[in-house]
């Protein structure tokens, strides 16, 4: 029942927004169905800590600890950043960048994203679930795009080639996990069921499900931004609006990275965890050590903080990609504390940009004069997201390195230079923005930072205690991963 | 021994070291007119010099700090000590254990650092001029003698001058290349610390040339006698040190009244030596150009390091 | 009731003032008329918290280890705290000295803005509480929880003035290297872990290396706490970050941060490692030797006042260094006395370098609070202007100048009498060369002093010269009441470390006890008493600052009175005599260029020095001097263009086609499924 | 064994799918790009169809029936439009010349043969040999995609990957689960529209098609 209610909210939220996303009002309503759906997705998760898993509608809806943590944290950034969104995007209506028709698009947009994700973290078929993904990334491109300039376009292009690309090999990949199951589960829709395929995952053929994986992981894989699959990544955060960068880096990349540990899951039962585990350590590292590279030669504020997502994508792959109890449950709390900084990063760039009136690091000076709130939080936003203790993503960190140090310890030593040079190229950018005498101006409307310290604060409480049952609800579905 | 007797040699030493001082000074000048065939001076005329000069009226630069007037009797103070700790007549002295051969160099930097900053406190050019190159002798002199007293220290295990010197004075007499090598960078130091040619001249005021005598320009009267008087009582300390260093024989134990006359007679017998010896190499050596001056003194430092290695190495 | 125990037993006492720092720092936010509450009772109650701190820590020094768990942290790894031998009299420095530091602070604030004064405040106690966990951690994750807070809440107080970019560029450099270490830290502790158990220290400590990652691991901390220490060649923030920050900061940041530092790299070598090995010792004392003389030969080329303080705490912590390798090598040997000695002699140093940089610091900051002056070539003649912060400069001048009988003496007296137990040492090139790393001490206490002498004269002696550019304060008078307070505080430890040198060698024998197992020998302990520090044995080396003391004084006295006594007192005052030059303009002195001149003729090398000569026909002739570090040219320049060269090449893999990005897609797609079969 | 007949009919029509993949990928026209992708969807169909009567499966029905409507007529219609309002039907230039990616297409069709043979030796179906058929004309139109520099051919190329992903459902494995299958439909049409709706942006924007206009976001 909640599972109907958490997708049916932003479903009708997106086509009550399609009617009405012009008026003055489309804000609000944008902002309370997001905040419904939060709250239905907090009956669902109390539910399922409470009752334990959810199979609904013949087993075609799936719910267990994994899944409802991403569905609660997605809510939750979903319902934040359309807060966020408010006045920002009045701000862009005033600034002259988008007009009435293109804001009604992005409400119902918005809407409709959060609903094909959700979906695509719901749905215990697939094949469904793979439909979801394909849905976000069509939701999204027109977001991309919404400027419409030169620019916008090309990286809406891009996004669209490339993941559309991307996710046909992943299609394959399905056919292919299909094609193995019916021969153990016989032709008909269970078979494309994944806990169907998790009861018999050790009896699938092995051979198939290795090139299943493949093509898998590359298919989702370039949705999570993986190195080299990662192309249309920065570009699309940078041009497109702040809000649908923070939910692209916030919650898209973590949806995919869900849809391929699932996969990856199924093909550890037939193949054991070392195939899957060393791909994705490989993607993982790769990833982590580019990206890290590729920050210190940013001038666009967006892109900068774009690589930084894949940086951090790297690690949670890795950290899947290693396996074990900690290793789970580092990548599941990095997952949590890097959408809530990412997002909130995000937000308050998006606000930066506005009042400097670039999105170029070399105009944007001084924030701490104009407004102290909004340059405190980009500073602590990034410092938390270079892994600064007593920020949450030092935990995760320190705990994906010290697993690694002495499970795969040559894999340290390239994990800690990327780390030291991220943290050198995206402070070195930060500092000026915040300190220093300023160029930026004041703003019509008054910032929502509500959203911004709300995440940070909750990183930080995770950096300093994790409780009792958030911890147990990771363990659980650290447990599930395996 | 008991310590009352110990105590009176204590000060014995020390009183006889204050008075003795000017008379050291004046027989290396009489040597040295000897040497340098002029008619002598009488060796009792620093005495006579320091009396006039307590009789003087001080004349006091203006915006001079209260550090200005103390130093000099700091700097008595510290030679005057340094007089105490040296095994000069005797060993074992009560005092000896309070301070070892590292605190002894600790009390001529510590002076050395008061007549610095007392010759910047007037603020003319030559105060300045005299302090910095005041220091730039004292940071090579001071590590030269150091391990100069370092290498004795590790002949004999101990850092305590009384016992090094009972060490050194009551063993069969044996050659020692450490020493050897520490003997000479003790000789050079001692020149250079107690403002003598080839390092400073102290019969100079040209102000190309001089250290010391610049740093003391401001001085008169009293100070300047107080000034004078330490720098005697230095020159002693040091003649005295190097005697116990390198030719121990001869002195008195602590509160052994009998040993008192052979051990005055014996350190009178080599300070005379020791006098006519600095004399002569005045005579014999010319005044360095002043920024020879750190290499000679690194020379110093490098000769007493290799003293120290070559203890290692041969008595290894 | 056993949360009251808990409460009172050290561990919990320490607990419970760190976290009342935190609390006065939260308190500090609060925005109601928050300058008079920073300034009237949030530092007071910050220094009051310092003393008690210091009280803990001095009790608990002679108590069994105490441990602590609190329910925070990660869900298998919660906070774990431990108050042993160590980290008590860690905390003592911090406490005692911060107490200090946090009186002068109260009155060195008090014309900050409102706004300002708040946010200062809050970073100020946080940097203090941090440095308390740093002490307290008996876990991995805590140490680098409250190691990378301590890092972060100084990197915001080091850019309190961010306005000026020289400090944002300051600021930067200190956060990235403290990062770096930080990060090396941690693959240290990773290293030390060894695959078994958790991240507590007791698990580290259990768990047995081989030599080789062993010494890994030695190489890791070492290097990861030098970064934070400001050993060679990884100092450069140092003097960059220490003048940039307000006073009493720099002061907290040379005197107790840079410690915790030493403190780390104990922790871990002789605790977590345990198993020392001499060769260790030797890369110590190496390192030691060189940032020992970088540091004091750099600092006598500077002259700005803060940059040479700090350039004097790099050459402090190779001081330190040099002790802490003695007690190494002679440890790794197996000389239990003769390590501890080596290892309380460094211990001791770090406390007396804690109290009389303290001090120096808040000198230089009461100097550049009330002329508004850090350029030594403006000052002069500053003992008129401010006879009472002359004075407590002086002692710490006198102190760092290792002059007897201040503190400083008998640190660097210790380490010698460490170097000299050299002889007890088979092998026979270890034994040679420990004299060596002593004539480096010596070489660099007697350039200390020069270099004090320098700034004492130049700063506080002769006349006020004619700035280059004039000073915002022209007629400032003295510190005020409790900057003068924190700075007597401070000037106090001075002397009772100078003068009560053996009961402090107390304390530190046992902390040295504790940690290595081997204290100093029977006979020293008895022979020395209140009076006496006696190191080995009585007839091997004693020294007493205390009879030195009088004796001094004494005679000093008997000669003063006597001179009265006999002769008049009678003084006339007069021009300074003018050598026949008609005047003497007070721009005729030397100045901490002039002064440093000598050296940069001996040790020119070192230096890479850009001249400007004035030329024959130029109206105001100047001669200008730059002085700088070749490190940059020799490492810190060539890793960031070979990071730059990098980034570039694989900048090459986004040019923006997209055929060319499905071609990266397609290859990987082939080259998996090649894999795979 | 003998064949059954619908194998070899579904076989047919499997290699008539690669001929076509080949002839795309030579093919430099865009009109006649669109009629080869019209071709292939109808192939697609057949061979759906047969598969539904040969093995009874009543949903392979509705997909073959959806197939027809959505590959055959919708998308050719929408392509036909879409060039008919924004004039383009000039040659295309490809960035490797012709033969030269016959070569490379020949060697992927080698590849994927090789690989997927151990694969159908162990397929219950009937039509096991065609998964390699589908693996290749994937690929193929993968290297389509990288080899077109406009962006109608680099759309038709993305289509034909969908059949070669189509065909491999149905045939491979009598076809997904019929949500799958109209989910995916969904999708291509809506991708379809979304394309079309750039096409327009893109003019309106670059006035030309030619995507290396869109080169301007990368790395300096």
């Amino acid at each position: 029942m909640e599972v109907a209610i958490v997708l049916g909210l932003p479903l009708a939220g997106a086509l009550l927004l399609a009617l009405a996303g012009h008026r003055d009002w489309a804000p609000e309503l944008n902002a309370t169905m997001s905040f419904a759906t939060f709250f239905a997705s907090i009956l669902l998760t109390t539910r399922v800590v409470a009752d334990g898993p959810i199979l609904a509608f013949d087993e075609q809806f799936f719910v267990d600890p994994f899944n409802v943590f991403l569905v609660a944290l997605t809510a939750f950034v979903g319902f934040t950043t359309a807060l966020f969104s408010r006045p920002y995007m009045r701000i862009e209506q005033e600034h002259g960048r988008v007009n009435v028709a293109r804001l009604r698009l992005y409400h119902s947009m918005y809407q409709l994203f959060t609903f094909t994700m959700l979906l695509c973290l719901l749905s215990n078929n697939v094949g469904a679930m793979w439909v979801a993904m394909e849905g976000a990334t069509l939701s999204t491109v027109l977001l991309v795009s919404l400027y419409r300039t030169p620019a916008s376009l090309e990286a809406a292009w891009k996004y669209f080639i490339l993941c559309s690309v991307g996710i046909a090999q992943a299609l394959f990949g399905t056919i292919l996990l299909y094609f193995a199951a019916e021969k153990v589960l016989g032709p008909g829709g269970s078979s494309l069921l994944w806990t169907h395929l998790h009861e018999v995952r050790a009896q699938l053929e092995p051979t198939v499900l290795s090139l299943a994986f493949v093509f898998l992981l590359v298919g989702f894989g370039t949705k999570v931004g993986l190195v080299p699959l990662h192309n249309w990544l920065p570009d699309a955060h940078a041009e497109g609006p702040t809000p649908i960068s923070a939910v692209l880096s916030g919650l898209l990349l973590n949806v995919a990275l869900y849809a391929v540990v699932r996969s990856k899951v199924l093909v550890d039962g037939a193949l054991g965890r070392d195939f899957s585990g060393s791909l994705m350590m490989g993607f993982g590292l790769l990833s982590v050590v580019v990206a890290a590279f590729f920050l210190s030669r940013q001038k666009d504020i967006k892109r900068m903080f774009a690589y930084s997502s894949i940086e951090h994508m790297g690690i949670m792959t890795f950290a899947f990609g290693m396996g074990g109890p900690v290793a789970a449950f580092a990548g599941l709390l990095h997952m949590t504390v890097h959408s809530l900084t990412k997002s909130a990063i995000f937000f308050t760039v998006g606000h930066a940009a506005q009042k400097a009136g670039t999105q170029n690091m070399d105009g944007i000076r001084g924030l701490m004069q104009v407004s102290p709130t909004i340059g405190w939080g980009l500073v602590l936003g990034s410092l938390a997201i270079l892994g600064m203790p007593p920020f949450g993503v030092f935990t995760s960190e320190f705990m994906v390195l010290t697993t690694a140090m002495h499970e795969h310890s040559w894999a340290t030593p390239f994990l800690l230079i990327a780390l030291g040079i991220a943290f050198a190229a995206i402070f070195g950018r930060v500092q000026p923005m915040v300190f220093g005498e300023t160029t930026a101006q004041r703003l019509p409307h008054p910032p929502a930072l509500i959203p911004v310290f709300a995440h940070l604060a909750i990183v930080l409480a995770l950096g300093l205690y994790i409780p009792p049952y958030l911890a147990a609800w990771y363990r659980q579905a650290a447990a599930l991963i395996g | 021994m008991n310590t009352a007797a110990a105590i009176a040699f204590q000060i014995l030493q020390s009183v006889f070291v204050v008075l003795a001082a000017p008379l050291l000074v004046g027989w290396v000048n009489r040597c040295r007119a000897w040497l340098q065939n002029r008619s002598a001076p009488s060796v009792l005329l620093p005495y006579w010099t320091l009396a006039k000069l307590f009789h003087k009226e001080p004349v006091i630069a203006r915006g001079a700090s209260p550090l200005f007037r103390t130093t000099p009797y700091i700097l008595f103070g510290c030679m005057w000590l340094a007089a105490g700790i040296v095994p000069v007549l005797a060993t074992g002295l009560p005092f000896a254990p309070a301070a070892d051969i590292i605190a002894l160099v600790g009390v001529f930097a510590l002076a050395r650092v008061f007549s610095a900053l007392a010759a910047m406190d007037i603020g003319t050019s030559f105060g300045g001029l005299g302090a910095r190159r005041e220091m730039m002798i004292g940071f090579l002199a001071e590590p030269a003698m150091l391990m100069t007293l370092f290498t004795a220290a590790f002949i004999s295990g101990s850092t305590q001058l009384t016992t090094i010197v009972d060490t050194l004075g009551h063993r069969e007499f044996a050659l020692y290349p450490s020493l050897a090598f520490a003997a000479v960078a003790f000789l050079m130091v001692l020149l250079a610390e107690n403002a003598r040619i080839p390092i400073d001249n102290p019969a100079t005021h040209l102000e190309l040339t001089m250290i010391h005598e610049a740093m003391i320009l401001e001085y008169s009267a009293r100070h300047l006698a107080l000034i004078e008087w330490a720098v005697a009582i230095k020159l002693f300390a040091y003649m005295t040190i190097g005697i116990a260093l390198f030719v121990p024989w001869g002195i008195a134990e602590g509160g052994d009244w009998h040993a008192l006359p052979l051990a005055i007679g014996t350190l009178v017998a080599k300070l005379a030596l020791a006098g006519a010896g600095l004399a002569l190499i005045e005579t014999l050596l010319a005044k360095l150009r002043l920024l020879l001056a750190p290499e000679f003194l690194s020379s110093a430092f490098l000769l007493a390091v290799l003293g120290m290695l070559t203890h290692f190495l041969v008595q290894g | 009731m056993s949360a009251l125990h808990a409460a009172l037993s050290p561990a919990g006492g320490a607990l419970a003032l760190a976290v009342l720092w935190l609390a006065i720092a939260v308190a500090c936010l609060i925005p109601s008329r928050n300058a008079a509450f920073a300034r009237r009772f949030a530092f007071p109650l910050g220094a009051a918290a310092g003393i008690g701190v210091a009280f803990v820590g001095l009790q608990a020094v002679w108590l069994p280890a105490q441990t602590l768990t609190l329910p925070l942290g990660l869900p298998d790894l919660p906070f774990h705290l431990r108050v042993d031998a160590l980290a008590a009299f860690f905390l003592m420095l911090l406490g005692s000295v911060s107490a200090g530091v946090s009186v002068y602070a109260a009155g060195y604030f008090r014309e900050e803005a409102s706004g300002r004064l708040a946010l200062i405040g809050c970073q100020y106690h946080v940097f203090l509480a941090s440095m308390a966990f740093v002490l307290l951690a008996d876990d991995a994750y805590l140490f680098m929880l409250a190691w990378e807070t301590m890092a972060l809440s100084s990197y915001f107080l080091v850019i309190t003035d961010h306005k000026q970019p020289s400090i944002r560029s300051a600021g930067f450099l200190y956060l990235l290297i403290a990062h770096l270490g930080a990060i090396a830290v941690l693959l240290c502790f990773g290293v030390l872990h060894g695959g078994r158990g958790d991240y507590s220290f007791d698990a580290l400590r259990a768990a047995h290396l081989q030599r080789g990652w062993a010494t890994v691991a030695f190489l890791l901390a070492f290097f990861g706490f030098g970064a934070k220490a400001g050993i060679l060649p990884l100092h450069a923030w140092l003097p960059e970050a220490h003048p940039a920050a307000p006073s009493p900061v720099s002061a907290l940041m040379s005197g107790v941060m840079i410690k915790t530092a030493i403190y780390g790299m104990v922790r871990v070598i002789f605790d977590l490692i345990g198993s020392v090995r001499w060769e260790w010792g030797l890369v110590v004392l190496v390192i030691g030797a060189g940032t020992t003389l970088f540091g004091v030969l750099y600092a006598l080329m500077q002259h700005d006042l803060k940059r040479l303080l700090a350039y004097h705490s790099v050459e402090n912590i190779g001081i330190i260094l040099l002790g802490l390798g003695m007690g190494m090598v002679f440890v790794g040997f197996g000389h239990g006395a003769a390590g501890a000695l080596g290892l309380i002699a460094a211990l001791y140093h770090t406390l007396n370098h804690a109290v009389f940089k303290g001090l120096l610091f808040l000198g230089a900051g009461s100097i550049l609070h009330s002329s508004g002056l850090r350029n030594l070539n403006d000052m002069g003649g500053l003992i008129h202007r401010m006879p009472k912060t002359a004075f407590y400069f002086l002692i710490g001048a006198l102190a760092i100048s290792a002059l007897p009988p201040l503190n400083g003496f008998v640190s660097e007296w210790l380490t010698f009498q460490a170097a000299l137990q050299a002889t007890i040492l088979q092998n026979g090139i270890v034994r040679s060369l420990l004299p060596l790393f002593a004539a480096t001490l010596a070489l660099a206490g007697a350039l200390t002093a020069m270099c004090f002498v320098k700034v004492y004269g130049v700063a506080f002696l002769g006349r006020a010269r004619e700035p280059a550019h004039p000073s915002p304060l022209p007629h400032a008078g003295d510190a005020g009441g409790m900057e003068r307070y924190g700075m007597a505080w401070l000037a106090a430890g001075c002397f009772l470390l100078g003068l009560f040198p053996s009961s402090f060698l107390l304390v530190l024998n046992r902390v040295a006890s504790r940690l290595t197992g081997h204290g100093l020998s029977e006979q020293a302990l008895s022979a020395s008493g209140w009076l006496w520090l006696v190191p080995t044995s009585a007839e091997q080396a004693s020294y007493s600052p205390l009879v030195f003391l009088v004796m001094i004084v004494a005679v000093t006295l008997l000669a003063f009175f006597v001179v009265r006594r006999v002769y008049h007192g009678r003084a006339r005052f007069a021009d300074p005599w003018d050598c026949g030059y008609p005047e003497q303009t007070s721009r005729m002195q030397d100045t901490a260029d002039a002064f440093g001149q000598p050296i940069r003729h001996v040790f020119g090398p070192l230096y890479r020095m850009e001249r400007t000569l004035p030329g024959p026909g130029e109206a105001t002739p100047r001669y200008t001097l730059k002085i700088e570090d070749r490190h940059w040219y020799w490492l810190y320049l060539p890793v960031a263009r070979a990071a730059e060269y990098v980034s570039s090449k694989i900048a090459l893999l986004q040019q923006g086609r997209i055929s060319i990005y499905l071609l990266y897609s397609f290859i990987t797609l082939i080259a998996l499924l090649v894999f795979v079969r | 064994m003998q064949v059954p007949f619908s194998t070899q009919l579904v076989n047919v029509l499997a290699a008539l799918l690669l001929l076509i993949a080949f002839a795309m990928l030579s093919q430099r026209r865009v009109l006649t790009l669109i009629k080869l992708l019209a071709w292939q969807g109808a192939a697609l169909a057949v061979s759906t169809a047969i598969v539904a009567s040969s093995t009874g499966q009543t949903h392979l029905y509705y997909s073959a029936l959806l197939t027809a409507l959505l590959k055959v007529i919708l998308i050719p219609w929408i392509l036909h439009r879409l060039i008919d309002r924004l004039f383009v039907r000039w040659d295309i230039e490809t960035l490797i010349n012709i033969p030269t990616t016959m070569l490379i297409g020949i060697g992927l069709v080698i590849f994927a043969f090789a690989l997927a043979t151990p694969i159908s030796q162990m397929a219950s179906t009937l039509t096991r040999s065609t998964l390699g058929i589908a693996l290749a004309s994937v690929l193929l139109a993968f290297l389509m995609m990288i080899v077109r520099r406009k962006a109608v051919p680099q759309v038709i190329g993305f289509l034909a990957m969908e059949n070669g992903l189509f065909f491999a459902a149905t045939s491979a494995t009598y076809g997904m689960p019929l949500v799958v299958e109209l989910g995916v439909a969904l999708d291509v049409l809506v991708g379809t529209f979304i394309f079309g709706i750039f096409f327009f942006h893109i003019r309106e924007q670059f006035d030309s098609l030619d995507i290396r206009h869109m080169e301007k976001l990368k790395q300096d």
